[in-house]
């Protein structure tokens, strides 16, 4: 039975959907104050097993013990009460609730002990003192509608919501997905308090180093099995892919041999009140230009503007020194400017929809005649274009949201990928995504720059933006604060400094 | 802050406002009658009706529901009340069995929806079918007649000068407010109607909340029962026929959104408020009825569209 | 203060000009529309006023109508009730505000009004089942359609029918209603004609609407044996009495109601006694005399 | 492989297809006259008019919309056509005329939801209303007796022996299906209801779908009057009463969710089925009118559960 010295204790846990077996057997363990890293490919069913403990999804078969007891939570509000919160994978802000209400749902301060009556003032003084504990305070304000905030902030308003409820043990499943190297930091802090607390930590993440900095042991499934545990000290990355993938993997960047040529795209004095301004760019062909900047740069929001989907207020597009005229996505479409947006659910996907029809909605020029879906070869496309991406699915009728979130994210590539782009934006391409996935896409990357294609890919992963680009391109409220090409671009230093110099400007 | 924040949402309701207020300094203009005590006595007592099936209707709209059988409930608790007031059973206990009634016809729609996982569209509309067909089959498709006077009070007697069916609208409003805005469960309803999975996640009991959330609606169907019976004296099995339609139009004129999550009481006040002056407008101007109709589509049309610019809300 | 000295020269004869307050059942009811055209034209025929409200077939919103129209002062008021029961208490807010009121067309329960002008729905209903009985042999299978169970009409005609021992005299094979609608009459008689067979010999409908849709099906079947009849004498029922495609057709004198409910109003506003009571016979409508009523 | 997946799809509306042989199946038994050619071809015919608009529906429902207007508009055709007919004019210029009458209406529906940003509720209740008004205004009340052969062949003639009503479903369902699922056009329609802004950034003219989709709405609405015209051989201006929520249910029970995104015309064609079917046999069962409707919400009930059951929705 459960050692004395573990707080949270599974054995034996399995569970399919619709036949599918997506766990099988699985044990894990967490030790008070131990920051327990899980990893494992794109479906491997880490989230899963996470929606299990919470009780979100039953188990097929299984024990689950906390505290020693024998657990087997109904709903979410039990496991919470119990002492087990988490911080979800899929961001699930309620738009229209401020900061705080999104905070405190569910168990709302009352102004009178026993009466329903909200007390919104202690509200927003509990969640003031929360952001000021973490020093949160000039991102995000207790009464800021969760609407208008980005991706980001809502990220962080999660973490401070699943840190609220003093849980003996906290499930942090990838968050840091939307956050850049500040809020990082933040998170870290967080982290190293709550380890002081006592209270064990459930890290999952795509991301190698922040394993090796932050974890105490870490626990590794694969298609659902459960492969192995090992303390960090004694493991390494080469250890863990392989237990992860099953096989090699070569480790670094891909070499970018391409030879980068005349400027395809140039944007000219885009100007958006509020948003941006005076933004100046060139893509030329064969060149990845990477974007940084903190989240709330405005590189997001360029973009979308280039790509017709926001409203411009002022600017010109050129396109191999063509002036182009965008006012919808599908006049950058045509003009072969394609953009995969960073919030794959709110943009990105049909989520009720079938992983072919999600592929295939941006290509209907492409598989129809005379407005007439040529299904033959919509399936032939779309499957060879999931293979290529090593989706793991079941079959490409099945709908999206079914998928891991990983895999989710390859379908958004997938699509953006058969839109023959000329302009390739990626807009933080690899959130989310696992090793092997990673370097798939990276090696796409390059061999799309090989046959002349231009890249921008916004990425608030540092090692990435510098291994992957030509060039970076620094971005702080709302203005480019900087270029960094060739060998400085080696440098974090430099374009951090860029990035926050600019905010104080 | 408290203040800053209500002035805002008052610019933001302002859109509405400006037509209610239009309406009536056209209609002062327009006719002499309009503004007499006489007269806004009638118009409050005839929103009155809408009004409180409005109130609930609000609060199912805001979970991302619709409630398609509050007219059939109406009759539900119609027939009911007057049937038993036939027998001359004591007063009190009539409206507290008639609403009651409507109330386990609302919780069957609570039920259907939230536990059973039913589209609210498809549910209500077939509770909507089952309750008319009831009060019929109760009624033998013939009204009662009421007699009972403190029955007939609630529809046609005044507590201090104000209309009974005006007193009741106030009170419900308020209670509709006062639960909407202060209470962990107001909090849920529009949690619910903003993103249910989230809320679940933070260990709210949506089904329970949605079911009582037509609880609630079934609650003001039953207390509409009473009032109509009382102000037309019978229980009638086709009672409220088509009010469905007028109570979603309210909310919907008030800006909540049928998706659920976003909207107000305050609004659906207004939008109650705008169909009744327009309907009392016309009236008294004599417009044809069929004329009336084309007229009321367009200023519906019209209010939302002002209400749309002040607020915003376009792209 | 400028548009209400307007509005009294608009009027013309000035101070001394009667408004009568009418609130209709439901205008989009063609045979309440047809006295409700009357009553605007006696309306200009005696000069007064005429305040046209319209129930829409909603009690609630005829109460609502009575209560606007004595805010505004009329001078007597014209109720065709929408309801027997629901309809009362408008005859109790004209009483108490001191105001004539003519009931036209339909009974209300409460008999505390001016005057009544109408005819009796269970009259049309005895005549129509009369008719019937006359024409068709004992035991003869029968079908009946009814108007929306509740309303006066629907009531009356069956009280009607029931007085008049039809639903004994006939084997009455099934009573369904199609709310005066003339596709859902189409319905149920395709169904019983499919149903009932040969054996179906007539088809009873409380309005000519429905008996209009009755008649479409029957023909569609081929059946020009089953013999159809309604209450109403709307334009097409006569034109298919007369062409014999059904036997009757009970017609109230829409024209003849509109116009003395005004003439009533009128002398009542005035002060002047007018009669508690007065009915307009139904006149039966078969092949004999339809030449009369197509004009 | 394409045979695998016609079969999953056929298991997955067993339920609905299960409710419809059962009904087969019971009153095959209870009532001889059931089964025979005539009153299948009665049943046929009578689904007709409320199948057109259900298809029509089933585009809106599927964009996220829904479309309150289409009984106005089937009554707006109705009169036009019946004024026009007894101007004798060309019985085929007279269709194209009325059927465009209802299509603008159509299109300002979707130019409210789609350009202006109405929610799709207000915005068609709007038109509704209008729509009526419009109808009642121009007919003055009356209906207009249509007797013109060639036009009242659309309602009570035949094709080879099949009802011309029973042929236009036919055409209208198999169009429905063909444009739903084989053109580009079906696709944006299932994409704007599954993520609107997700189709825009993938290059759909969302706005413009959503146009079409009401516009195609009106145009049903059109074609159903005609067909109700004919039928009943006048142009009525209250044609088509309540007929939004006949349709509307119809989409609804053959599962198709009011949050758009999900739903087939298959399922749409067997839910007006059960509704026809339901109301056929009642008739046949001479089934007292007050407890109809009693009997079609259970059923109604039961159908969706069991739908639901079957393709293991809920949870
Ligand atoms: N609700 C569901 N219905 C059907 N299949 C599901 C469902 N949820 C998850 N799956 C499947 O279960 C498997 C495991 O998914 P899970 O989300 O746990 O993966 P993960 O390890 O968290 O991956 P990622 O790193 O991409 O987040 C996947 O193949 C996924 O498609
Ligand atoms: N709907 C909106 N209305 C007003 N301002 C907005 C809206 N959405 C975003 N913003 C603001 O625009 C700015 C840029 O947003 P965003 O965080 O997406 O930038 P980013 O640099 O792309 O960040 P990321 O690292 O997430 O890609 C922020 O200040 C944000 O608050
Ligand atoms: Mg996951
Ligand atoms: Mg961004």
């Amino acid at each position: 039975m459960a050692e004395e010295k573990h707080i949270l204790w599974t054995s034996g846990i399995s569970k399919s959907f619709a036949g599918v077996k997506v766990l099988d057997g699985v044990e894990l363990n967490i030790i008070p104050g131990e920051v327990h890293a899980l990893m494992g490919e794109n479906g491997a069913g880490k989230s899963t097993l996470m929606k299990i403990i919470m009780g979100i999804y039953t188990k097929d078969s299984g024990q689950i013990y906390f505290e020693g007891k024998d657990c087997d939570f109904k709903s979410p509000k039990d496991a919470l009460e119990a002492g087990i919160s988490m911080i979800h994978q899929e961001l699930s802000p309620i738009p229209e609730m401020t900061v705080s209400e999104n905070v405190f749902l569910g168990r709302e301060q009352k102004k009178v002990k026993g009466l329903p009556f909200v007390d919104k003032k202690e509200l927003n003084k509990r969640t003031q003192i929360l952001l000021e504990e973490y020093e949160l305070t000039q991102y995000i304000t207790p009464n800021m509608k969760m609407k208008d905030l980005n991706i980001a902030q809502i990220q962080m308003v999660e973490i401070i919501k699943a840190i609220s409820y003093h849980s003996k043990v906290i499930i942090m499943d990838e968050p840091t997905s939307s956050l850049s190297e500040k809020e990082t930091v933040i998170l870290y802090r967080i982290i190293d308090t709550l380890k002081k607390n006592q209270v064990g930590i459930i890290y999952i993440s795509h991301r190698m180093e922040e394993v090796f900095e932050l974890a105490d042991r870490v626990s590794v499934l694969r298609d659902g099995k459960f492969i192995g545990c090992e303390t960090v000290a004694n493991t390494s990355r080469e250890i863990l892919i392989n237990m992860m993938v099953g096989r090699e993997l070569g480790s670094g960047y891909p070499k970018n041999s391409a030879e980068v040529g005349e400027v395809l795209l140039e944007v000219k004095d885009f100007n958006r009140k509020g948003v941006f301004e005076d933004i100046n760019l060139k893509v030329r062909s064969g060149e990845i230009v990477g974007m940084a900047g903190l989240v709330g740069a405005g590189r997001s929001e360029v973009m979308r503007a280039l790509v017709g989907y926001d409203k411009l207020d002022s600017g010109k597009v050129f396109m191999q020194g063509k002036e182009i005229i965008i006012k919808h996505p599908k006049d950058a479409k045509q003009n072969h400017i394609i953009m995969a947006p960073e919030d794959r659910k709110e943009m990105g996907l049909l989520l009720c929809r079938s992983i072919k029809e999600n592929v295939s909605i941006q290509n209907m020029d492409r598989i129809s005649r005379a407005s007439f879906v040529n299904k033959a070869k919509e399936k032939k496309i779309c499957s060879d274009i999931t293979k290529q991406m090593n989706t793991k699915m079941n079959s490409i009728n099945d709908s999206v949201s079914s998928l891991s979130g990983g895999n989710q994210q390859k379908v958004v590539l997938s699509k953006c990928l058969l839109s023959e782009p000329k302009v390739l934006i990626l807009d933080e391409p690899t959130r989310g995504i696992d090793v092997g996935a990673k370097a798939a896409i990276y090696d796409i990357m390059v061999k799309l720059t090989e046959q002349g294609i231009g890249i921008i890919m916004i990425s608030s992963e540092m090692p990435e933006l510098i291994g992957m680009s030509n060039r970076v391109v620094v971005m702080s409220g709302g203005h480019i604060t900087g270029e960094i090409e060739g060998e400085e671009a080696a440098s974090q230093q430099t374009i951090l400094k860029l990035a926050l110099g600019g905010k104080e400007k | 802050m408290t203040q800053k924040k209500d002035i805002g949402k008052i610019v933001r309701d302002f859109g509405l406002a400006a037509v209610v207020l239009l309406i009536i300094i056209v209609m002062s203009f327009l006719s002499e009658s309009f503004l007499t005590t006489n007269n806004i006595t009638n118009i409050l007592r005839q929103i009155s009706i809408n009004g409180v099936l409005a109130v609930g209707m609000t609060f199912v709209v805001l979970t991302g529901g619709i409630d398609l059988s509050v007219g059939s409930l109406v009759a539900v608790t119609s027939v009911i009340c007057g049937s038993l007031l036939e027998g001359e059973m004591n007063t009190f206990l009539v409206c507290i069995i008639g609403v009651a009634a409507a109330m386990a016809f609302g919780l069957l729609n609570g039920y259907l929806v939230s536990y059973v996982g039913f589209q609210p569209f498809i549910a209500t509309l077939a509770t909507m079918t089952i309750g008319r067909g009831f009060a019929m089959v109760y009624a033998d498709g013939k009204p009662y007649i009421i007699k009972d006077p403190s029955f007939i009070f609630i529809g046609q007697g005044k507590i201090a000068g104000i209309p009974t069916l005006v007193v009741i609208l106030l009170v419900i409003c308020m209670l509709g407010i006062i639960i909407l805005n202060t209470t962990t469960f107001g909090r849920y309803i529009f949690a619910i109607g903003g993103n249910k999975n989230a809320a679940r996640l933070s260990g709210v009991k949506t089904k329970k909340i949605e079911m009582l959330v037509y609880l609630l609606s079934g609650f003001c169907c039953g207390i509409v029962g009473l009032m109509l019976s009382a102000r037309i004296s019978s229980g009638q099995p086709t009672a409220g026929e088509g009010y469905e339609l007028d109570a979603i139009a309210a909310v919907a004129i008030g800006g909540t959104s049928m998706n659920g999550g976003i909207g107000s009481l305050r609004g659906t006040i207004l939008g109650f408020l705008i169909l009744g002056l327009l309907s009392n407008s016309m009236n008294l101007m004599n417009i044809d009825s069929f004329y009336q109709n084309i007229v009321k589509g367009i200023i519906i049309i019209l209010a939302v569209f002002l209400d749309m610019k002040t607020k915003g809300k376009q792209d | 203060k400028d548009s209400k000295t307007e509005k009294k020269s608009d009027s013309g004869s000035g101070k001394d000009k009667i408004t009568v307050g009418v609130t209709m059942k439901d205008n989009s009811d063609e045979f309440v529309k047809r006295i409700a055209n009357a009553i605007e034209a006696e309306g200009k025929k005696e000069d007064v006023k005429i305040l046209m409200n319209d129930a829409q077939g909603d009690v609630n919103k005829q109460v609502s109508d009575v209560e606007n129209m004595i805010a505004q002062g009329v001078d007597v008021i014209i109720l065709n009730a929408q309801d027997m029961e629901g309809s009362s208490p408008c005859v109790t807010q004209a009483k108490e505000a001191g105001i004539p009121l003519i009931v036209c067309n339909t009974d209300v329960s409460n008999t505390d009004y001016t005057g009544f002008v109408g005819c009796t729905d269970q009259e049309s209903g005895e005549m129509l089942a009369k008719w019937f009985m006359d024409n068709l042999p004992k035991g003869s299978n029968v079908c009946i359609i009814e108007g929306p169970m509740g309303q006066a009409g629907q009531v009356g005609r069956m009280e009607g029918f029931k007085s008049a021992g039809m639903l004994d005299y006939f084997n009455v094979l099934a009573t369904q209603t199609a709310n005066w609608k003339r596709d859902e009459a189409m319905t149920l008689a395709e169904d019983w004609v499919t149903t009932y067979g040969d054996k179906l010999n007539a088809i009873i409908c409380e309005n000519d609407d429905m008996a209009m849709g009755a008649l479409s099906a029957c023909k569609a079947a081929g059946r020009d044996d089953i013999v159809i009849g309604g209450v109403d004498g709307i334009d097409d029922a006569l034109e298919a009495v007369k062409n014999g495609e059904t036997g009757v057709s009970i017609v109230q004198d829409a024209e003849g109601q509109g116009t003395t409910a005004v003439e009533m109003a009128v002398k009542a506003a005035k002060g002047e006694e007018i009669p508690y009571d007065t009915r307009i016979p139904f006149k039966e409508c078969t092949s004999d005399n339809v030449d009369e009523f197509l004009k």
